[in-house]
Formats: C-alpha cells, sequence, structure tokens
C-alpha cells in the first residue's frame, strides 16, 4: 500500500510537470501574439468549429506533440549516431526527476494514512535539486558536439559556460534561504512559511530573503537558456544553436526541456519564496484571519485549496518568464557573463553575508 | 544487497568503458555514469550529502571541465595498440595480479561477515557532518580554500601562457 | 555489507590503476585517476558505515576538493603542453627531461 | 515510513521510460527517406564548412569552468554550514568568512588579469 501511495505520488508530479509543459506551449503562443498585438494559434480545433468558440489549447496541447513526434528524424552524416541520440535525453531525464522533490501539498489524512504531498520527500532536497540541475548542461554540450557542426558546437559551448556561470550565483542565492529557514527539506521550508509576521502577514521567503529571490529568479532564467538569456540558440547568430540539426521529436525534447526548466524555476520560486502550498491564513482547520476571525474549511477541502494554491502559484510565476521572456531583447555574451560573474556573484556573496549577521542578531525571523 | 548486485554488475562494466572506449567523450560519459552509480553506492551506505555532493561536485563540475578541455583539443579518437607496450605488459599484469587476489580473498572470505554495528542517531545527517566538518577537522577545511586558490591561479596562468599576454 | 562494498572498490580501483598504465591519452589517463579516487571515497564510506564514524564521510569533502584542483592544474598543464607540442600522447610528453 | 529514495528510484524509472519514448518518438513514428543533402550539416544555406575536427575554441571557455569548480566547492562546502549556523553562531560565520576570503583572492586574481573579459 505505501508503495502504491508513492508511486501515485511520484506520477501526481510528473503528470503536473508533464502537463504544466504542455500548456506552456500554448500559453507561449498566445501570450506573445498577444503582447505583439496579433491573433496566434487559432486554427486547430478539437470539434472542427461546431463548438461555438475555439478550443486553441487543444492545437498544442494534443496536435503539436502528435506532429512533431511523425516528423523524420534527420541524423547528419557525419555525426555520431549514439551521441546524437543520448543528448536529448540527457538534456531532459534530469529535469524531469527533479519536480519530484517539490511539495504540491501539506499533509494529506485519509484511510489512516498520513501522506506527504510530495513525490520523493528528501530531506536534503534542495542539494537534490542542485545536482540534477547540474546535470543538464550535459545534454547541451553533448548535443553540440554530437551534430559535428560549427554552429552546433559554439552553441552548446555557449550554452554550457553560461549556465554553469549563472550555477553559481544559483547555489549562492539558495545558501542564504537555507540560513533563513536552517533546513535542506522543501517541506518543512514551506511548512516554516505558514507563521504570521507582526500577526498579519504570511512569513512568505521573500519578506526575508528579496535579494535572493531576485538573484536566483535572474539567474534561472539565464538556466533555462530563454530570452533575454538565449544566447545558446540565437537564432539570428547561430541558426538554433545546439539543436540545429536535430528535427522531430529530438528537436522537440530539446524544446520542451526549456518549458520544464521554466517549470522548475517556478516551482521552486513558489516553494522557496511564496509559501509553496500555504494559502494566507489557512490553517488545517479553516481560515484564521487576523483579527480573531475564523472560517471552519473541512479537512479535505483544505488539502484541495492548498493544491490549487500551488499550482495557482506555479502558473503565475511561469507566465512570469514568458512576459520577460517577450519583453526584454537578448543580452551581448560579454554582458551575460559579465551579469553572471561580475554583478550576481558578488551580490550573493553580500546577501549570504548580510544574512548571516542577521541571523546571528535576530534570529533571522523577527527581523521584522 | 539486491541493490548491491545491480550496481556492481552496472558499475564494472562503466568502469571499463571509461579506460577502454576509443573516444574520449564516450570515455568521459561513461564516467559520469560511474559518478552516478557510486553516489547511488553512497546512499545505499548512508552517506546521503555525500552522494549529492558526489554528483553536485563530479559529475556537474569536474567532468564538465574534462569534457571542455577535450573539445578544446578536439581530439581524435586514439588509435588502439601504439601505447608503450612495456608500460601495457605491466598493466594487464597487475589486473591479473589483483583478479588472482581477489579470487584469494573470496577463498578464505568469512561466512559470517562482520557483525553490523547500530548505526548512531543521526548517522550520516547533514547536521551531524557539518559538526565534525566545522569543529574537528576545521583545519583541513580552511586549508581547503588555500589549495583551490592555489589550484586556480595556477591553472588560470598556465592556461592563459598559450595564447600569449 | 561492507565487504563487498570494500570488493567493489578494490575492483574500481584495480580498473583505475590499468587505465593509467594503458592508455597513452594523457585526459584518459586523468579520468582513470579520478576511478581510483571515487574507489577510495567507497571505502572510506563503507568503513565510516563499519565504525558508526562520521569522520570516513568527512573525508570525502577533501578529497573531492582534492580531485577538483588537481584536474583543473592537470588539464591546464595539458592544454599548456598541447599548445607548444600538439600532442596529448603521454609517451611524447617528456617536460622534466628535456 | 517507506524510504524517500524507494520514491526517487520510482520516479527515475518513470522519467526514464518517458524520455526515451519521447526521444525515439520519429524514429519509429517519422518517415525516413535521408537524401544527400539533408544529411549535410545545415549552416543557413551557406555550403557546409566541413567537420569540427581540428578546430579551435578560445582557452576562455575553459577559464570559465576552471573558475566554476572552485565557487562549486565553496557552494557546496556553504550548504552544512548554513544548516548548523545557528549553532556554531559567529565562530562559524568567522570561520566561514575566511574560507570565502581566501576564494575571493582567487577571484580577484582572475579578474585582474582579464579572464572575466568577453568582447
Amino acid at each position: 500500500m505505501e508503495v502504491l501511495i508513492s508511486l501515485a505520488k511520484v506520477i501526481f508530479a510528473f503528470v503536473i510537470v508533464l502537463q504544466l509543459t504542455l500548456v506552456l506551449l500554448w500559453v507561449e503562443r498566445k501570450g506573445s501574439a498577444l503582447i505583439q498585438d496579433r491573433v496566434g494559434a487559432n486554427r486547430a480545433n478539437l470539434f472542427g468549429g461546431l463548438l461555438p468558440f475555439n478550443l486553441g489549447i487543444v492545437n498544442t496541447w494534443m496536435a503539436d506533440p502528435l506532429k512533431l513526434f511523425h516528423k523524420e528524424d534527420i541524423v547528419p552524416a557525419d555525426a555520431d549516431r549514439f551521441l546524437h541520440w543520448l543528448a536529448p535525453w540527457i538534456a531532459i531525464f534530469p529535469l524531469f526527476v527533479t519536480f519530484t522533490v517539490i511539495p504540491f501539498g501539506d499533509v494529506l489524512i485519509a484511510g489512516g494514512y498520513t501522506i506527504n504531498l510530495q513525490g520523493a520527500d528528501l530531506n536534503l532536497g534542495i542539494l537534490y535539486v542542485l545536482a540534477m540541475l547540474s546535470m543538464a548542461v550535459y545534454g547541451v554540450i553533448v548535443g553540440g558536439w554530437a551534430s559535428n557542426s560549427r554552429y552546433a558546437f559554439l552553441g552548446g559551448v555557449r550554452g554550457s559556460a553560461q549556465m554553469v556561470s549563472y550555477e553559481i550565483a544559483m547555489g549562492l542565492s539558495l545558501v542564504s534561504v537555507v540560513l533563513t529557514f536552517g533546513t535542506l527539506d522543501f517541506q518543512e521550508i514551506a511548512r516554516a512559511q505558514g507563521d504570521l509576521l507582526f500577526g498579519v502577514f504570511p512569513a512568505w521567503g521573500f519578506f526575508y530573503q528579496p535579494l535572493a529571490l531576485l538573484i536566483f529568479f535572474i539567474a534561472g532564467m539565464a538556466e533555462s537558456k530563454r530570452a533575454p538569456f538565449d544566447l545558446p540558440e540565437a537564432e539570428s547568430e547561430l541558426v538554433a544553436g545546439f539543436y540545429t540539426e536535430y528535427s522531430g521529436s529530438k528537436q522537440s525534447v530539446f524544446m520542451m526541456a526549456d518549458f520544464v526548466e521554466v517549470a522548475i524555476v517556478a516551482g521552486l520560486v513558489t516553494t522557496l519564496f511564496f509559501g509553496g502550498w500555504q494559502v494566507p491564513w489557512l490553517y488545517r482547520d479553516g481560515f484564521h484571519f487576523p483579527g480573531g476571525f475564523h472560517v471552519f474549511v473541512p479537512s479535505l477541502l483544505v488539502t484541495v485549496l492548498q493544491v490549487l494554491s500551488f499550482l495557482v502559484k506555479l502558473f503565475l510565476f511561469c507566465w512570469l518568464q514568458i512576459l520577460i521572456r517577450w519583453s526584454l531583447p537578448r543580452l551581448r555574451y560579454d554582458q551575460l557573463m559579465d551579469l553572471g560573474w561580475k554583478r550576481l556573484l558578488p551580490l550573493s556573496l553580500a546577501n549570504v553575508a548580510i544574512t548571516a549577521v542577521f541571523v546571528l542578531l535576530f534570529d533571522g525571523k523577527t527581523v521584522w | 544487497m539486491t541493490l548491491f548486485w545491480i550496481l556492481a554488475c552496472v558499475t564494472i562494466p562503466a568502469a571499463l568503458t571509461v579506460i577502454l572506449h576509443r573516444n574520449p567523450v564516450y570515455s568521459a560519459l561513461a564516467l559520469v555514469f560511474t559518478l552516478f552509480q557510486v553516489a547511488i553506492m553512497f546512499v545505499a551506505l548512508d552517506a546521503h550529502l555525500i552522494a549529492f555532493l558526489q554528483i553536485i561536485i563530479y559529475a556537474g563540475a569536474i567532468v564538465v571541465l574534462i569534457l571542455f578541455a577535450i573539445m578544446l583539443l578536439s581530439l581524435e579518437p586514439e588509435e588502439p595498440g601504439d601505447g608503450r607496450s612495456s608500460l601495457r605488459a605491466a598493466g594487464w599484469g597487475a589486473a591479473a595480479l589483483l583478479g588472482l587476489e581477489l579470487v584469494a580473498i573470496a577463498a578464505v572470505f568469512p561466512d559470517t561477515p562482520a557483525a553490523e554495528k547500530p548505526l548512531p542517531e543521526g548517522y550520516g545527517s547533514v547536521a551531524k557532518i557539518a559538526e565534525r566538518l566545522f569543529t574537528t577537522h576545521l583545519l583541513p577545511f580552511e586549508l581547503t580554500s588555500v589549495l583551490l586558490l592555489v589550484a586556480v591561479v595556477g591553472a588560470v596562468v598556465m592556461a592563459r601562457r598559450r595564447t600569449g599576454p | 555489507m561492507t565487504e563487498h562494498y570494500l570488493v567493489l572498490a578494490a575492483i574500481l580501483f584495480a580498473i583505475g590503476g590499468l587505465g593509467v598504465l594503458i592508455r597513452r591519452n594523457v585526459i584518459v589517463i586523468l579520468m582513470s585517476v579520478e576511478l581510483m579516487l571515487n574507489a577510495v571515497n567507497v571505502t572510506f564510506v563503507a568503513l565510516a558505515r563499519q565504525h558508526g564514524s562520521m569522520d570516513g564521510q568527512v573525508i570525502v569533502f577533501f578529497v573531492l576538493t582534492v580531485a577538483a584542483a588537481e584536474v583543473a592544474v592537470g588539464l591546464a598543464i595539458i592544454l599548456m603542453n598541447f599548445a607548444q607540442r600538439k600532442t596529448i600522447n603521454a609517451d611524447e610528453i617528456r617536460l622534466l627531461r628535456g | 515510513m517507506l524510504n524517500p529514495y524507494v520514491a526517487l528510484l520510482m520516479s527515475f524509472a518513470l522519467c526514464a521510460l518517458v524520455a526515451t519514448i519521447m526521444v525515439c518518438a520519429s524514429w519509429i513514428l517519422g518517415p525516413k527517406h535521408p537524401t544527400k543533402t539533408k544529411l549535410e550539416i545545415f549552416e543557413t544555406g551557406n555550403p557546409p564548412l566541413g567537420s569540427l575536427r581540428g578546430m579551435r575554441f578560445p582557452v576562455k571557455f575553459y577559464l570559465t569552468a576552471i573558475l566554476f569548480i572552485v565557487f562549486d566547492i565553496e557552494v557546496v562546502f556553504m550548504y552544512p554550514w548554513a544548516v548548523i549556523f545557528r549553532q556554531l553562531g559567529w565562530a562559524g560565520l568567522a570561520e566561514m568568512a575566511v574560507f570565502v576570503a581566501v576564494l575571493t583572492v582567487g577571484l580577484a586574481y582572475v579578474w585582474r588579469v582579464g579572464a572575466l573579459e568577453w568582447e
């Protein structure tokens, strides 16, 4: 039974990320159309226009992957066939498994079981996420190399240098979060954010660590290699960067990896800085509004509300990343490396030092 | 125990691929795979923190550096069989000797393996390891930074000499 | 359990040693050294568990750091040597013998 | 409770399966009509410059990777430190300050010699 529950949780977490990436594909098309004041994807329809409204989401949710998976798989003659196959696999696998440790709800008490709503409740969650994100760089570098094409290779080397540069800033910004909460466990961090500041505001992470949030968000966007950090796949300079020589499902896997990364960054930002599954003032037995006002909510509904809250926050931060992507111009490569090494790295080191002093002076919690 | 045998059956071929494959990129990827297996061994041995460090530092950083070097040199696959013959013979000889030794050990292997002590409370937890690291082993920890400083300065000086000042 | 892991570590160490001896590509030799270091790490962790002491795990921290420093400097030497002599063949690298 | 690493293993198996299916989908479902032009590498219609072998790359990428290793280790040492920081107190802060200060000398050196300058 325990094994089945675990399996169900793992599958649920995986389905969240899989569906989210597919929906994001559609949101990105419609969203970019909205930002650029054009119509966007509006052709494919589930019931052929029988419905009064357009189920445009079906276009990318179902039709797009099906179409891409039926394209011809072209491997350049000079390429290394095995590595050419392996690269997209390495690009997406570590990202898929990352989402397993992000909690999507508090404990669910049902049928005599207390189920922790988290794919795998590792107590070293943050280190696990860093480890898996550090593996994703191989997909880029191997993909560029295996194609045996100059554009692809240059894209791959650029991409891997960019990813490793921003990994440092990302890791350091999370160190200050760990300093604040004193644990590496995502579920504990999410629970700690259920407290109240001044008895009014929910004690979400961004009150304690606004700078870490900023650094983490920038570094996370750079890791996902999307505009304004899309140097490795800069269309106007490098064709399509490290995946120039890819077609069909392999190419769509690379594209999907970017979206999974967007989802992971959104998930981490939600969990570490915006309370994860916390709904403000909602506790196990219902809402406790500031001022002593109490509304009873049944336990099961509380869990449902928490999972919904997590999904809504997750989606909002994905949307924010898409908005940024379509609003900002691409950085130059020197600006990109400057930002990573000369701005974010010293800034995040300073943030760790400040946080450490604050923790010692005020225990980090009573700063406000 | 089942886990151990699976690990052993996967790790040894992967390690052999590292040293025997002609293409260094394959060697490096096989090394990543081997490091992953070693990380799983660490998890099995209650060293969870070490397992993740292994992946972050070894698989995520050191092998990336090795791959960069391989790609900077754009190496051709090596022609087999033209290594120094004396060393080759010595290598295979040493391997054979070790194989014999392992067989010998297996022959005298105690039927009852050493009793497993119950592990102390919180064994392998981050807090306990950190406590040892930042109290008992503080000096090596601080010296580590000096080692890294020397390494980065040395590496930068040498790597830059290639392109000139 | 400990014995099994020790034997596996010994095999890994031997494979690494074999790689150092039979290969002439310096980068592959470096990777073989990494294999040997990993075998040592497994030994440390297995014995630490046997004795219920955490020091074996702490040492792995330092081994990891030393490995990183070794690779950074080693590869820099290889790059420099390649720039001057266009080779990464261990047999042809005789810096100290002139 | 079930060991969380068992759940992790399940996740690995599931994700590996789905990733493999996704990567292989085109090979299984797609048409296979290779032609000579299709198999050439794509360089926006210009005649391809040919193979990578023998092509050289700026050593700066390598310097970046070295710097990355050093700071990666620093970050990794900081995590156990951060977990027990409240217990270590001011002494812990001093210990880490020394460690980071020495590594920052390295960063300053690399910065000074211009290895961080990209043009």
